[in-house]
């Protein structure tokens, strides 16, 4: 497999590109292997990554029914942070921001991971104690956090509404090693490094069944055939309640969509992720120039990956609100996603009541920027047949024992949170 | 002001009057019913852009809004707007537009150096670079590539103009005006349907605005159309999207084509169309061949050349060669040659055609068998290079314009947004729609039929189809086109020419075919993994024009059919809409509307300083000179805790409640027991969610023997009428319970201190307020400046206090006749400022610690929680952890230091030293006291009740903070509850 | 946009209602235990497919509704009544 | 009780005169000054009540989504089983008063007279005006005199009924939003023109 530099580029230059190979190998499925990943979105292929750089487990398999990429992974908008308030879970992403900032490095892949900051506004001073909350709990644990105000927004993003707006701008609570990576290149630089360490990606392989012996997880009935594997992961996002049914799990997760948007390239105009606080509408601009946009979930159970005529009139005037200069900018595509939404809004990296068989899900509209840490703490959890400690409270039991995980405070409505 | 490319007649534009304006500084002129791009081409200006990667001169493509490659800034200032298609801006008087994404001018652009080293930059170069050294791709790399992308620039001021929603409902939508368009509408209008007729374009007609032959057939239909009072036509409004439940959104220009909207007019307006049936008449869009340099200005779509000579009167070039692989560019080039266009040849692919003999005819020479294999020209064509596909040499014939027409691809967007799966059509090699999956069907060019005729045919008979669906019969036939000869399109499936050189298949996004071809040898073999890794289709036409070229090369490097490959997904907006066209009038101050309570003017008159909470509007404090900080707060709350003040607590929600069950509702709603609650108290009740965690929490008054008026929080109100409404309809409609949202019929006042009797004894009539008489959480009527009240005595202050409430119009009359009897004891009117002084001092809990995360025994509130019974919430309540004695509980804190120097602040973490990382809890509410002269709080810590008395550090390391605080009770005020009762 | 044939009002918007999710788990009786409060309250069968669920007629009738609705693609079977017994189809 | 005048919920801006473009045929808005009484009646007891009102207004209970008049009477259907009573203001909670000594128990008779607020919206143009906010279907086909849709028009749960085949419609809208409505309507009827009359 070719090595990618720019010495490789200025090669393939000169010889007109005709030695680049393919960025994975396209196998076919083998009988059995020591780990089926079930999922070839952002968490199957890191796991799948982690487990054989990791631990030394290469004889993996990561199935995907269609083409690896093209779920969530490569549907969403890219901001990466860790900004959570607790330590359960800004931990956990903290590991994962840590692996984002030398992925490009360890994937040998230019994933365009860019910490230019993100900034969620805040518009009242309660706002603001609940965001310092979270910042101070950020900061306890390690990370980095800062609390600004009007000005220092201003000074960042100074095409925001300062002067007009119907819920005033008071301040924001910034990361700055926050920012955005691009989506495809995640999937496609973890599906790399995974096959460069071994691992078989197989596409158009689709789970049917999950083959169960006295109990155990034996291996995986799929449209290519039985695949036999002492241990399976389930990865697969939006579709979580449904191959863990394969197996007789029932979950506390609800599907929902949420939907992003993007405008017509134009010059730099925002240089941050910035997050709406009197609404749902977050903003970033990617490098081509487009504006890449999106607001709440649809509000009720879903699985259409598309677009909606209100959800457009929504977040599009808390766009212009938040940035009226963006008034004559025209939008240009719409589509949408199917998140798997716990009724905490926090996720599940664990083991499952059907030993061999583990779960990795739930990750609501948050788990983009969770691909490298949920891989590396999942690849943990297959292996040592336990929870690393970054991932120990993300179980399924804490719904039954009280201990559910809720940042907002939403209680058990999977599309409030 | 001569336009050296006009033809001397023909088109629709009005020759009579001259349109002045100007492109890249320089002056031009046009007339109205050109578009910019025809008064451009008029004008004989062909170098209107620069393409996204590589910087290469790009001119006009198209004649629509399928236009790739000639995007503009069109107007100046605050109305300034990025990427404008020249090809759909209609022209007005004074019209300005700037050439973009070129440095220093379109002529000179620096940036073109990247063409010159674009052999090093093929797709998805940057997946692949720019890793070396890791701190550079943040600090040189991106913002470089930062820089250089994007096309234009947006406005550096806020929009001047006002947009608009519209809502409409119809039986039948027709999309489209062309002959199947007019038709299908006609036919459905005259079966007496409500018809809504959208077209994009400002004049009525589609393909046939350049058929002179069919004008008075498309004006009888017009006029038909127009006198029925059920069909709505409007023009200049694009179907953007077609969504569930047959809704469709579309967006009218109403004033792009004016200087400036008119007075009290709006730019645009989104539609909202709930249509029963749709007919999508859109049509088709003709399709490039890919070959080299055939992205250079003077390269064009020959019906595009066609309709700048018809519809504008305008010559596209001089001298025109044609290149095709079908039978309707011999129409388009007898057209051109007819306008006095001299058409050197006609290179067509094929080995033969029955159209050649009608060249022959006008002297035109026609090479079959045979392609062009390059251009030559940089800013402009200048010549075109060919061969006989069978090999043969290369022979260089001299043009100024290249037409070329693969065939084409009918407009299937509105359709695919609907999920319906597309369909091959052999015949016309290209997609057409498949079986439906929403209320609609398609005809004319959209449907893969050509000639006016057959459309029209078409269109009638997909309007008649569309009306009965919906119950309506055609009453009365009318006249269709005369059919025109031959109109069977004859294509042969060609997309591309191997040669040397820059193929483009996608214009605007500078893809090659080269590029497809090594995102298929990388493994980016799926339509989707080679769109996403090239960018195949992603700019701003999503691939209109050249999309299909794209997915035809794939499929050649797949050696797969391109029915098997398919296209990637089409998704809305079938052009890109105007973000503040969605915004319509909910901008600015305007996003949501405001909520005033019925004291809001009184406020308002009398410096009250506001905060938005939700949609209300509220005081925080009142102050003449606009003081900020703690001062006027201060003020505020000495006067309740020495005097009395007034505060506007209109806002809390309030529920009436009646009917026989209401006290075993409420008992099942509360965690505490209504039931008992007598006839003219008042109680405090808390509710959970099921889940056990604190719902909401306020008083409620048992008014009558089935009637109680409940109290929520301001924020809650809504939720806990709707969560009421859930659990009578849903889990015990035998209840016989009525609940009647009044919020809005109360404007409600709390007046609070020592001195609130005194004040108001001297207002309040027929209703004795004496302790005995009125005892804490009694409730009773009386009148205020003749004005019916109702007292509730609760307090949230923890003075002494009486919530009066008066029907909402009469509320500025109360609250100023107690005002006016408080007078000789201090009265001051307080704020949300001083109303959160207050109750944190007292202990009150409110939203901070009301957060969704905390249980009643958090809280504090163990006793309140009935031992018998069911209510919402009980069994999860008692989940383990929850009840955790670890978990954090609420505590009061207060700071060592009585100095005011080293605040307290809401969101600070408890930690056990000064220096600790381990966050024992939160500080959820903060005040300056007057009581106690220091600052305290209100927190929630682990074992917080068990630390009373212990010193812990409230820690803000985000300011670098830590301050010293004495755990407490949460009551720091009348702990005993004295002054309540008082 | 949903459009939802209120048995009261007729067919609305969507902007007019609320969502409560799953309207096949009900609340257990009084004396329900824990397991029986953890179904009601978490556990999910998440269909791909039809959904029974609660909607709300908020800024209309103010009834909860039963909606019998698919997942994929948002066709509407039934707009039934709170009490109405209705079941989804099946797949 | 006779009481002080009542403060108009649509604020201090909003004073009769001329708005938006001027010629044309505008459109007519009204302040109302109207009592309104929200009536729910039991099970078992909507035959009874129905008799009740009868008596007391001449008016028959409208089914769901109508409304019925007489003279300046109106009975709107609001929800099963609930309607909204609307007469010319008189004594300061009489209207209530009355309904609930009639009814009895089995009817939760509640004063609304200060938490809604009533906007008479009339002129050839005024179904355009509503289509800019107005989500409802108001076509003669579909709505007719003596129809009645809550719904939401900008945002705010609002009535509409239906008065006559002008069209002429009586909005019905929460009085804390009265003022914020009122501001819509006039920019949504500032392109045909509009007059505001004064409150009848
Ligand atoms: C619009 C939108 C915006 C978002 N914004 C952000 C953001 O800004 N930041 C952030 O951190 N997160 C964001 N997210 C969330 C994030 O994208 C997802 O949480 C995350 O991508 C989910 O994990 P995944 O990548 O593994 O999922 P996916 O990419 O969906 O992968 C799951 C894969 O499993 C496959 N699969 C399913 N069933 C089977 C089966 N039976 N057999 C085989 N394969 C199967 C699917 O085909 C799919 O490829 C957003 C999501 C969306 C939709
Ligand atoms: N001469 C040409 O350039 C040309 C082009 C297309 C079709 N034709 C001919 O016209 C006849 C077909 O007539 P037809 O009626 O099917 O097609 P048409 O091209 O005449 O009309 C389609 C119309 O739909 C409009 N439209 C497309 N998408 C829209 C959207 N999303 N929103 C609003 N409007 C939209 C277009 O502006 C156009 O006016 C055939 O004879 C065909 O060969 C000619
Ligand atoms: C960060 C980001 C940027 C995008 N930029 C563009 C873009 O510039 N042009 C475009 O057509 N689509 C863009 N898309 C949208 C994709 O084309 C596509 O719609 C999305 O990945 C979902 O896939 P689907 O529409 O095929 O279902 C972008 C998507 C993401 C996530
Ligand atoms: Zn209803």
């Amino acid at each position: 497999m070719t090595h990618y530099s720019a010495f490789r580029l200025f090669i393939e230059g000169l010889r007109d590109q005709t030695g680049w190979t393919r960025a994975w190998r396209d196998p076919p499925p083998k009988p059995a292997y020591d780990v089926v990943i079930i999922g070839g979105g952002g968490h199957g292929l890191a796991s799948a990554y982690y487990l054989a750089k990791e631990h030394g487990i290469a004889n993996v398999a990561v199935l995907e029914r269609g083409q690896i990429g093209l779920g969530n992974v490569g549907r969403n908008t890219t901001i990466v942070r860790s900004n959570y308030l607790f330590p359960e879970n800004n931990l956990f992403y903290e590991k994962s921001l840590q692996l984002w900032e030398g992925l490009e490095q360890d994937l040998n892949f230019n994933v365009m991971m860019s910490q230019r900051g993100v900034i969620n506004l805040y518009h009242s001073d309660s706002q603001r104690d609940v965001y310092a909350r979270r910042g101070n709990s950020m900061r306890l644990g390690g990370i980095d956090a800062e609390l600004i105000d009007r000005e220092q927004v201003r000074a960042m993003a100074p095409i925001l509404d300062f002067d007009n707006a119907r819920f005033p701008i008071q301040g924001g609570l910034l990361q700055r090693r926050g920012g955005t990576a691009r989506h495809d290149a995640v999937a496609w630089g973890f599906a790399r490094g995974a096959d460069r360490h071994g691992v078989d990606v197989i596409q158009n392989c689709e789970v049917t069944a999950i083959r169960r012996e006295a109990g155990r997880v034996v291996g995986v009935e799929t449209t290519r055939g039985y695949i036999a594997a002492p241990k399976v992961g389930i990865a697969v996002a939006g579709h979580t309640s449904h191959v863990a049914a394969m197996a007789g799990i029932r979950l506390p997760v609800e599907s929902h969509v949420l939907q992003a948007f993007v405008s017509e390239a134009i010059k730099p105009v925002i240089d941050c992720v910035v997050t709406f606080g009197a609404g749902h509408f977050y903003i970033s601009q990617s490098d081509k120039g487009g504006l890449v946009f999106g607001g709440g979930l649809d509000g009720y159970n879903s699985y259409a990956q598309r677009g909606t005529l209100p959800e457009a009139e929504h977040v599009l005037k808390e766009g212009v609100a938040l940035i009226p200069i963006l008034s004559r900018l025209r939008v240009l595509r719409q589509w949408a996603g199917v998140m798997d939404m716990t009724f905490d809004g926090t996720p599940l990296i664990c083991k499952t009541p059907v030993p061999g068989l583990y779960l990795n899900g739930g990750w609501c509209y948050g788990g983009f920027k969770a691909i490298p840490g949920s891989g590396w703490c999942f690849a943990h959890t297959i292996a040592k047949d336990a929870p690393h400690a970054l991932n120990a409270a993300m179980t399924i039991e804490r719904f039954r024992d009280g201990g559910t995980i809720d940042e907002k405070g939403a209680g058990p409505f999977p599309w409030l949170h | 002001m001569s336009q050296p490319h006009r033809l001397a007649v023909g088109g629709r534009i009005d020759r009579s009057r001259s349109l002045p304006f100007r492109f890249d500084n320089r002056a031009f002129a046009g007339h109205p019913g050109d578009t910019l791009a025809s008064a451009l081409l008029a004008n004989g200006v062909r170098l209107v852009g620069r393409s996204f990667k590589y910087h290469r001169p790009r001119g006009i493509f198209t004649a629509g809004p399928e236009e790739p490659s000639a995007l503009v800034e069109l107007r100046t200032g605050a109305r300034q707007e990025p990427n404008t298609r020249v090809t759909t801006a209609e022209l007005f008087d004074g019209l300005e537009a700037m050439s973009q994404h070129r440095w220093p001018s379109l002529a000179f652009d620096v940036s073109a150096v990247t063409s010159l080293v674009s052999r090093f930059l093929g797709a998805g170069f940057y997946y692949k670079t720019f890793m070396w050294p890791p701190s550079f791709w943040e600090k040189v790399y991106e913002p470089l590539i930062r820089r250089a992308a994007g096309l234009g620039r947006v406005a550096a001021a806020p929009d001047p103009d006002a947009y608009e929603a519209m809502h409409a409902h119809c039986d039948v939508l027709v999309v489209g005006t062309g002959a199947a368009g007019l038709a299908a509408a006609r036919a459905a209008g005259s079966a007496g349907a409500r018809v809504i007729l959208a077209e994009q374009d400002f004049e009525l007609g589609g393909g046939l605005l350049s058929e002179p032959a069919h004008e008075s057939w498309r004006q009888s239909m017009i006029a038909a159309l127009t006198a029925m009072p059920e069909v709505r036509l409007l023009p200049r409004t694009t179907v953007f999207g077609f969504y569930e439940h047959d809704v469709l959104g579309a967006v009218e220009r109403v004033a792009d084509h004016l200087p400036t909207p008119s007075d009290h007019g709006v730019r645009q307006r989104v539609w909202t169309i709930r249509a029963r049936q749709t007919v999508l008449a859109t049509g088709a869009t003709e399709r490039p061949i890919a070959f080299p340099d055939n992205d250079r200005p003077g390269v064009m779509l020959t019906s595009a050349a066609m309709t700048y000579a018809r519809r504008f009167g305008v010559r596209a070039g001089e001298r025109a060669v044609v290149f095709a692989n079908n039978d309707t560019a011999y129409d388009a080039a007898f057209a051109l040659h007819d306008a006095g266009v001299i058409v050197a040849a006609i290179i067509d692919v094929r080995k033969a055609t029955p159209r050649a003999d009608g060249a022959y005819a006008r002297n035109i020479a026609v090479r079959l068998g045979s392609e062009v294999i390059g251009v030559r020209g940089g800013r402009q064509v200048s010549a075109v290079a060919i061969r006989a596909r069978n090999g043969g040499a290369e022979r260089v014939i001299d043009a100024d314009l290249l037409c070329v027409s693969g065939g084409w691809n009918p407009a299937v967007h509105l359709q695919s947004h609907t999920r319906a799966k597309l369909a091959w059509d052999k015949k016309i090699a290209a997609f057409v729609p498949g079986s439906p999956a929403q209320a609609e069907r398609s005809a004319g060019a959209a449907l893969g039929i050509f000639g006016i005729a057959r459309s029209a045919a078409s269109g009638t008979r997909a309007g008649i189809e569309a009306a009965a669906a919906v119950g309506f019969r055609q009453a009365s036939a009318f006249d269709l086109p005369a059919p025109g000869g031959d109109d069977d399109p004859r294509v042969e499936a060609f997309w591309q020419v191997k040669a040397q050189g820059k193929a483009f298949v996608d214009l605007q996004n500078d893809v090659t075919a080269d590029d497809i071809r090594l995102a298929h040898r990388e493994g980016y073999v799926h339509v989707e993994h080679a769109k996403r890794y090239t960018t195949h289709g992603m700019a701003t036409d999503q691939g209109k024009t050249s999309g299909m070229l794209g997915v035809a090369v794939l499929a050649d490097a797949r050696g797969e059919s391109i029915e098997k490959v398919g296209v990637p997904t089409y998704r809305p907006y079938v052009t890109p809409v105007t973000w503040g066209a969605f915004a319509g009038r909910d901008v600015g101050h305007h996003l949501q509307p405001i909520r005033r309570t019925p004291l809001h003017h009184w406020h308002v008159r009398n410096h009250g300083i506001f905060l938005e909470t939700g949609l209300w509007m509220r005081p925080l404090y009142y102050s003449a000179t606009r003081e900020t900080g703690w001062e006027p707060i201060l003020r505020e709350a000495r006067a309740v805790r020495q005097a009395v003040g007034i505060c506007d607590v209109s806002t809390l929600g309030k529920i009436d409640v009646q009917g026989r069950d209401v006290g075993i509702f409420l008992d099942r709603l509360y965690t505490n027991t209504f039931s008992t609650l007598a006839v003219g108290k008042a109680r405090y009740g808390l509710m959970l969610r099921e889940d056990g965690i604190v719902f909401d929490d306020g008083t409620t008054s048992r008014i009558a023997e089935h009637r109680h008026l409940m109290t929520t929080t301001t924020a809650k109100a809504a939720e806990v009428l709707a969560h009421m409404e859930f659990y009578h309809q849903t889990v015990w409609p035998e209840l016989d319970v009525r609940f009647c949202a009044v919020t809005d019929q109360w404007a409600q006042m709390s007046v609070a201190g020592p001195k609130t009797r005194l004040a108001l004894q001297g207002c309040v009539e027929g209703l004795d307020l004496s302790n005995e008489a009125f005892p804490f959480m009694g409730v009773g009527d009386g009148t205020v400046a003749g004005c019916p009240v109702r007292i509730y005595r609760v307090s949230f202050s923890g003075e002494m206090a009486y919530e009066v409430a008066t029907p909402a119009g009469y509320g500025e009359r109360v609250w100023e006749a107690i005002l006016e009897a408080g007078k000789p004891h201090g009265i001051l009117p307080y704020g949300l400022e001083a109303l959160g002084l207050l109750r944190i001092e007292k202990g009150h809990v409110a939203g901070p610690e009301l957060n969704g995360q905390t249980t009643a025994r958090d809280l504090g509130f163990d006793k309140m929680i009935k031992k018998k019974g069911d209510f919402i919430g009980r069994v999860s309540a008692d989940r383990p952890r929850l009840l955790d004695p670890d978990r954090p509980r609420l505590v009061g804190i207060r700071a060592v230091d009585p100095s005011f120097e080293r605040r307290l602040r809401g969101g600070a973490h408890m930690v056990e030293k000064a220096a600790s990382t381990n966050s024992l809890g939160w500080v959820t509410s903060i005040t300056r006291s007057v009581e106690l002269e220091r600052w305290l709080g209100l927190a929630m810590i682990r074992r917080g009740p068990e630390r009373i008395g212990q010193r812990l550090f409230a820690a803000y390391p985000l300011k670098n903070e830590v301050v010293e605080v004495e755990v407490t009770s949460p009551h720091h005020v009348d702990p005993e509850n004295l002054r309540v009762r008082a | 946009m949903h459009r939802i044939d209120c048995p009261w009002c007729g067919v609305r918007d969507e902007a007019e209602f609320g969502y409560r999710g799953d309207a096949t788990v009900r609340r257990p009786a009084a004396d329900g235990d824990a397991d029986a409060f953890y179904a009601f309250v978490y556990d999910r069968t998440n269909p791909k497919g039809w959904h029974v669920e609660w909607w709300q007629h908020v800024a209309g009738c103010r009834q909860w509704l039963k909606v019998v609705r698919h997942t994929v693609t948002h066709e509407i079977r039934t707009v039934a009544k709170a009490g109405d017994d209705v079941r989804a189809p099946s797949p | 009780m006779s009481a002080p005048e009542r403060l108009s919920p649509f604020g201090p801006e909003a004073k009769p005169g001329r708005h938006g473009a001027a010629g044309g045929t505008p459109v007519s808005i009204t302040e109302r000054r109207v009592d309104i009484v929200q009536v729910t009646a039991g099970r078992e007891a909507e035959a009874p009540f129905a008799d009740i009102v009868k008596d007391a207004t001449g008016l028959s209970l409208p089914p769901a989504h109508q409304a019925a008049f007489s003279g300046e009477a109106m009975v709107v259907w609001v929800q099963p089983s609930g309607w909204l009573m609307i007469k010319p203001r008189g004594d300061e909670g009489a209207l209530a008063k009355a309904l609930a000594g009639v009814a009895g128990d089995a009817v939760a008779v509640v004063d609304q007279s200060h938490g809604k607020a009533v906007l008479r919206l009339s002129g050839a143009r005024a179904r355009d005006v509503l289509a800019k906010g107005c989500r409802v279907d108001l076509h003669p086909r579909a709505f007719l005199t003596g129809s009645a849709a809550t719904t939401t028009v900008d945002h705010i749960t609002i009535t509409v009924v239906q008065v006559d085949a002008i069209p002429t419609y009586d909005l019905i809208l929460p009085a804390n939003f009265a003022e914020a409505f009122l501001e819509w309507l006039l920019m949504s009827a500032a392109e045909f023109g509009c007059e505001v009359r004064p409150p009848t």
